[in-house]
């Protein structure tokens, strides 16, 4: 099914879903800062051209999230867990990249073994309206991670950019809930060729031809390779890249206490923090950068791809653009790629 | 010219083994940047660049390198740092070769990405002037009115101390009489301040990469990592936030060489330098200190004077 | 309400003393009965140069409505220059703080000698009126 | 759906310090709710969350034996905040428990053959509920000869010393107790346990071989264990690996693809083998 939205029904259309769910959207810090939050009003949301520094995926996984309360009754403590979701909730604005991150973090968090609840019932509660990415950037790679501006998995709903309007996709079941509203009336022809365009252009301009062939395998055997030195070399250990990466998806655990009564808290944590591996003894098994940015890359394109047989990167860039030490991962991907040459011709 | 100078002596230090390796500026793998790179091999010295986009400290990289003769790249900012650092035996100064650059002052990336619609694909810098292009457009901006905020306020662009100095001296700047941010954020009233400082602050994600960044910051256990005390919360609520940034900027009180690193690496842009030059200033007024501008002056938080200022105590 | 501050409201006030000099300061407005509000709460510590920025900070965070620090006179200092180091930072703090928009007479400092019970009582009073005249510390504590 | 990261309500039953250095402390606790109890299985080698509310959650091995029924025992090494603040829980007060998480000793695999199982220091907990669930009598006839080899630094730093002292006296196992430094008291060996172990010689003839202790023992026993010719497959180790979620997503355990909490602690060195050196 397809839709046509006009921009100026926008923050209606916006004020008509907030009546039944609470919206999550990028929202403007600064100038060229933003963030997914909490929309109050229709007028606070930004859909900017690029994504927001931090991804989607703190609608579902919080940076900071209170896990339970507790407090003393008597000699007994009383927990009284947050994991519940009371309104169901509309995800809006994120771009497929972001999205096809989630579905990556879904088989962490959702996956066979243990479900984690705080995780789930967001997702559960959640309607996503997806956003075509219409301009991407020369930092994007989204097309070599198997995805694209225009790559629908993950949204219910999928708006692409038409100038005037927004033609809207109504993708799946949860999507079709929505379809109903006021705001949106039947997209014609025109309509539907100029998204056709829009789309062909953008997909063509992400083209990128960074390959990923056997990196697992390659990887495999570079563990105690000197080349994690090299990559160690130049990183100052701040977490930018992990914080701002749609998969990572490392966590803390802590308590906020005030006189016997608080909460327990996660907050989002990084392999590339020396502290995190650091045993109470003082001992570290991955004492330097050279291990903490090998446990990065090796998560993200062998260890993750062992368990859940994808690569855990999606290609936003991201941590391209912001990393203070200017290194830039696709960089670091085809060293990894040409490295087999190296060892082959060795062997 | 500079770059030239540069991988010369670059060659000459490796070949003759005079350093174990040069911690220099290499081509960044995006437009308006360049990015740190350290070489052993003297094959390898024309990866070595000088332009408007060598903004990192490189001193930061110093604490990883302690066991290794290491020549330097440093601006008039850099090598303020190394001199701290020197200042406060984080190593020996014959493991340091620096190689220092009259500094022409960096160009603000951010500043420049506001000035035009789309993105920038190539920049070149010619002179005074910078050609930014786009996919559809090309523009030529004043390289002045791009600069970095910690940049336009510095006056100290030669190195104050350096092994070998490439490039002709350049004009020091006059001491500024007033820092013109800060007199302007004095102007505003406490609450206003305060709301800034939070606004500010409430942006940050707590990546750490202004600590980080910063040569100055090299603690083994930071005050917002230590668990026992615990002195702050690891949340994102405001007063963690401001907590975690009044105490960051303190620390650096007669330490901060005003480089700007903290403020660039911050991917939220958030203001950090009206912080630390507010600390710097009132370090040179109250004890009339600079930090890394006299090698063997005491850190002023370190020492006292019988005659310190003490009118505000009861 | 009188200028947005509750009727009743009591500020809280924390004093770090420093072992020799203000803390028997103190004790001798004590056993002198020196009389001042009981708004304040005392930290013995061993010396004014002992106080770490953090302290002042975690206290104004975890409640506390303003902070006295306390030391010996210039030239009297048990360790004899802890006193001193201790002024400098607590000049740049101050500033600092301030500067960032925290309101004048938060944090505050004062010299108190062993034997000058009314001078500490003096200083406690005159903290809590600035205290009071500011109202509850509500920039920077945690909410 | 059951949230992963609640803990059920035990209660301190009892406690007491296991060593002279006052740094091991064991807590036996009791379920509050029945159906707690009921639901709680577990197997030797597995580990809880311990937590306390305002000071966080630490991962302890279970030192007792599923077959001592209704209530779970830990011993705990004083080292960090929880650590500290659960030696000085009093009897009586409660405690948070989630798990049992882990993998656990791979039980079915001994069954019917012999089992070495060296232990040092206070890494010994789980290597109790091992000997303690197969030394019961529905079990004993499981595995064929038992033979262990524990050891401290001081006499004083052994654990369970009277289990130690019953175990010895047992005709079914074999029973070497060793300290790297004795006193005046101790009448019984001396020396370092990969020493005492090159001395014993178990045989490695139809033999696993359950290795816990801190790393410079393990390093040390895994060569002398080969020179006995215990073959990969079948030396067992549980590793140590910082902990906060214990269900393999917050992602700090991680060694290679396995996560030490959910895919361990225990594993074989064969499987280690394969994984990235990280020490």
């Amino acid at each position: 099914m397809k839709l046509r939205l006009d921009k100026k029904d926008f923050h209606s259309f916006l004020r008509g879903l907030m009546v039944h769910y609470e919206l999550f959207a990028p929202v403007q810090l600064g100038e060229g800062v933003s963030v997914y939050k909490k929309i109050g009003d229709p007028s606070e949301v930004a859909l900017l051209p690029s994504n927001p520094q931090k991804p989607a995926k703190e609608v579902f996984f919080p940076q900071s999230e209170t896990m339970f309360r507790y407090g003393k009754v008597g000699v007994q403590t009383e927990v009284t867990s947050t994991e519940k979701v009371e309104r169901k909730r509309i995800l809006l604005g994120p771009r497929p990249c972001d999205l096809k991150a989630v579905s990556l973090l879904d088989s962490v968090f959702a996956g066979k073994d243990y479900r984690d609840v705080y995780y789930v019932n967001k997702r559960n509660a959640t309607t996503v309206i997806g956003m075509a990415c219409d301009q991407p950037l020369s930092t994007c790679f989204c097309s070599s991670m198997d995805g694209g501006p225009f790559f629908r998995e993950g949204s219910d709903l999928f708006l692409i950019d038409l100038g005037e309007a927004y033609l809207v996709e109504v993708l799946t079941e949860k999507g079709k809930a929505i379809e109903t509203n006021e705001f949106l009336k039947e997209a014609d022809t025109n309509d539907l060729e100029l998204a056709r365009e829009i789309e062909q252009k953008a997909t063509k301009k992400a083209e990128t031809s960074l390959s990923l062939e056997g990196i697992e395998g390659r990887l495999d055997r570079m563990v105690e390779s000197p080349f994690w030195d090299q990559v160690g070399e130049k990183c100052i250990g701040c977490r930018i890249c992990t914080y701002l990466c749609p998969t990572c998806h490392c966590f803390d655990i802590v308590d906020e206490d005030l006189n016997g009564k608080g909460e327990r808290v996660r907050h989002w944590d990084s392999c590339l923090s020396s502290l995190y591996s650091q045993e109470t003894s003082g001992h570290n098994p991955r004492p330097t950068n050279r291990e903490r940015t090998r446990q990065r890359l090796m998560h993200k394109f062998n260890y993750f791809p062992k368990n859940v047989g994808r690569i855990a990167c999606v290609g936003c860039g991201r941590c391209v653009l912001y990393c203070p030490a200017d290194s830039d991962i696709r960089e670091t991907i085809k060293e990894i790629q040409k490295f087999k040459c190296q060892s082959s011709n060795a062997k | 010219m500079i770059q030239e100078r540069l991988r010369q002596k670059a060659k000459e230090l490796l070949e003759s083994k005079a350093v174990d390796l040069i911690v220099g500026f290499g081509e960044g793998s995006l437009p308006l940047r360049a990015t740190p790179i350290f070489i052993r091999n003297p094959q390898e010295v024309n990866r070595l660049i000088w332009n408007s986009f060598c903004g990192h400290n490189l001193s930061t990289y110093l604490h990883k390198l302690k066991s290794l003769k290491v020549g330097l790249v440093v601006k008039g900012c850099d090598s303020r740092s190394a001199v701290a650092l020197l200042l406060e035996k984080r190593f020996k100064a014959d493991q340091l070769f620096l190689i220092g650059v009259p500094c022409q002052r960096m160009v603000d990336r951010r500043r420049v990405k506001r000035a035009v619609q789309g993105e920038i694909l190539r920049v070149s810098a010619q002179g005074d002037e910078l050609i930014v292009e786009g996919e559809d457009f090309k523009t030529t901006l004043n390289r002045k009115d791009f600069l970095y905020p910690s940049c336009q306020v510095c006056v100290h662009r030669m190195p104050l101390r350096a092994d070998v100095l490439l490039g002709k001296p350049v004009e020091e700047f006059s001491l500024l009489e007033t820092h013109p941010e800060i007199e302007e954020f004095l102007g505003k009233t406490p609450e206003e301040r305060w709301d800034y400082f939070e606004r500010e602050t409430g942006r940050c994600i707590r990546c750490y990469a202004c600590r980080e960044a910063c040569p100055m910051c090299y603690c083994t256990e930071c005050f917002v990592d230590s668990s026992n005390p615990q002195w702050m919360e690891k949340g994102l609520s405001p007063s963690d936030l401001e907590f975690y940034h009044i105490v960051r900027a303190y620390h650096q009180t007669g330490r901060c060489s005003g480089c700007g690193a903290c403020e660039r690496a911050c991917p939220m842009e958030i203001r950090l330098t009206y912080l630390t030059q507010k600390l710097n200033e009132d370090v040179k007024e109250l004890f009339g200190f600079e930090t890394g501008v006299v090698g063997d002056a005491f850190a002023p938080l370190s020492t006292y004077d019988m005659g310190d200022k003490q009118e505000f105590i009861k | 309400m009188v200028n947005g501050i509750e009727i009743g409201w009591e500020p809280k006030i924390l004093a770090f003393l420093c072992n020799w000099c203000s803390y028997a300061g103190a004790d001798l407005a004590g056993t002198s009965r020196i009389q001042y509000p009981p708004n304040i709460r005392v930290i013995r510590v061993p010396c004014s140069g002992r106080i770490n920025p953090l302290f002042i900070l975690k206290a104004l965070q975890g409640g506390i409505d303003g902070v006295l620090v306390s030391g010996c006179h210039p030239g009297d200092c048990h360790y004899l220059s802890g006193n001193y180091v201790g002024r400098r930072k607590s000049a740049t703090l101050k500033r600092f703080l301030e500067y960032l928009g925290l309101e004048e007479g938060r944090v505050q400092f004062s010299w108190v000698s062993a034997a000058e019970g009314g001078k500490f009582s003096q200083v406690v009073q005159e903290v809590i009126q600035d205290i009071k005249k500011l109202g509850p510390e509500k920039r920077f504590v945690k909410k | 759906m059951n949230n992963p990261y609640l803990s059920i309500p035990m209660m301190v039953k009892k406690a007491y310090t296991e060593t002279t250095d006052r740094m091991l402390r064991t807590l036996e606790l009791i379920f509050q709710k029945e159906e707690d109890k009921k639901a709680f299985g577990f197997i030797p080698g597995q580990f809880c969350e311990l937590s306390l509310f305002g000071k966080g959650e630490a991962p302890l091995g279970i030192a007792s034996s599923p077959t001592e029924n209704g209530s779970l025992k830990f011993t705990i090494n004083r080292a960090g905040r929880v650590t500290t603040a659960l030696h000085h829980i009093e009897e009586g007060e409660e405690i948070g428990v989630r798990g049992p998480l882990g993998n656990g000793y791979p039980i079915n695999l001994f069954k019917g053959h012999n089992l070495l199982v060296v232990g040092g220091g206070f890494a010994f907990t789980t290597l109790r509920s091992l000997i303690a669930y197969l030394l019961e009598p529905q079990n004993r006839s499981g595995v064929k000869e038992v033979t262990l080899i524990y050891g401290a630094r001081m006499p004083g730093l052994l654990l369970y010393k009277k289990e130690l002292q019953e175990w010895s006296e047992r005709d079914d196992m074999k029973v070497v107790v060793t300290v790297d430094v004795g006193d005046q008291n101790w009448k019984g060996k001396v020396g370092l346990v990969p020493n005492v172990l090159e001395e014993t010689a178990p045989s490695s003839e139809d033999t696993y071989a359950v290795v816990c202790g801190p790393p410079v023992m393990i390093r040390f026993t895994l060569p002398k264990l080969k020179a006995l010719q215990f073959p990969d497959e079948r030396i067992y180790t549980s590793l140590e690996r910082r902990m906060k979620c214990g269900i393999g997503k917050c992602g700090r355990c991680n060694i290679g693809h396995l996560y030490v909490c959910k895919d361990g602690p225990v594993f074989s060195l064969e499987q280690l083998n394969k994984l990235p050196r990280e020490g």
